[in-house]
């Protein structure tokens, strides 16, 4: 299990590469990668704040559930903090099991957790100057299906 | 003295990310910034900020050591 | 869009690679990788054959569907085909979305499609020798869910 | 000559994959293929089983031209 922040930019599929490799028990992998929208042509920047130790321990635990829960083999989490341009990655989820249905859904929870409880600041500059972010009602409804 | 750790917009509002203060307790440590600063000293009092001491969610007063760290956790908006 | 049958083993990473880049309007991109488990250490050699051409237009007809149905941006699936040994990929399913919940569905949409009723022979050559297999009574369970 | 193909299960019980046939429909087709392999024949018309003529799923009998290709498709697994 892994589950670290970047400051760096990342590429989703050399992780996915590194994280399906040698599975002969593993019958799915699901993945989901997060991208930083242009939203319409605005040249938003995200900037996403951490607290390092506390946001990876914090997240380890809704991980730690979605293992047992859905009976993972394995899971993999890196999350993009500071400065975030349009079309970078963001996020990136991988979750292996047994079979696709428990994979895809662990995959689906998770994303549910970090897009509306993880332990980030989200701060969204645009044209019309900075403001932070707080989840959607949207995010909410979708972690609230759990 | 405490290691004080802000986060997202309590950052921005006090204009500084981490300092060190000398307190005894978070409550100590409160009255500190808020005699300072009245307007964070509201903020860090506001809906849904949590306090972590040494990366722990603590509720409530708590005693300081010298090498506590304090985090102020404004409500997270997620990734 | 991209559906491609390939007899040669390829790396999910690649594809995925390939796919998240240059979506500054995509915010979200799903995948799902199908690999050949071991089935407990037996070790079992699969064997896909399909209908080239007819295969191919069979899944763009349901991929249009899912691109319709979920409001998708693009969507990529390569299926291996011939002898397939444990721990190798046999399916790749990638879906790019504005938003997290449509990329997530439509990837299971597509999986539970290719999983029940896409034109593929499946036989599975072990121990005991080959065997021809249907899809499982699960695989049509999850194929109704749509 | 009608290219003929064999998928899956059928093509193991008849041992071949892919024949060419001259016959000028589907149903004259099934009786030239039945008349020679009489459990090849019976299979061809077993539960599940479709025919494509030129990559085409059809019911029924259809005419065959000198280059269609007829393609027996027992029930699919999947991937």
């Amino acid at each position: 299990m892994s589950i670290r922040l970047t400051e760096a930019p990342f590429d989703p599929g050399a992780l996915l590469t590194a994280f399906s490799q040698g599975r002969t028990e593993t019958g799915a992998v699901a993945t989901f990668t997060g991208i930083a929208r242009a939203e319409a042509g605005a040249t938003a920047v995200l900037e996403l704040e951490a607290y390092p130790g506390f946001t990876e321990a914090e997240i380890g635990k809704i991980a730690d559930q979605a293992r047992e829960r859905f009976g993972l083999h394995d899971l993999a989490i890196l999350h993009r903090v500071g400065r975030i341009a349009p079309g970078e990655p963001i996020v990136f989820v991988a979750t292996a099991a047994g079979h696709r249905r428990a994979a895809f859904e662990a995959c689906d929870f998770l994303m549910d957790y970090l897009k509306s409880r993880a332990p980030f600041w989200k701060k969204e500059r645009g044209p019309d100057g900075e403001r932070w972010i707080e989840p959607t009602a949207q995010d909410h409804a979708d972690r609230d299906r759990w | 003295m405490a290691r004080v750790l802000l986060f997202g917009p309590l950052r921005d509002l006090a204009g500084w990310r981490e300092r060190r203060i000398d307190a005894a307790s978070v409550a100590v440590l409160r009255s500190v910034l808020a005699a300072e600063d009245a307007a964070l000293g509201a903020a860090l009092g506001g809906k849904g900020v949590q306090v972590a001491v040494d990366q722990a969610v603590v509720r409530g007063d708590v005693a300081l050591g010298a090498d506590s760290e304090v985090a102020f956790l404004p409500p997270m908006s997620g990734g």
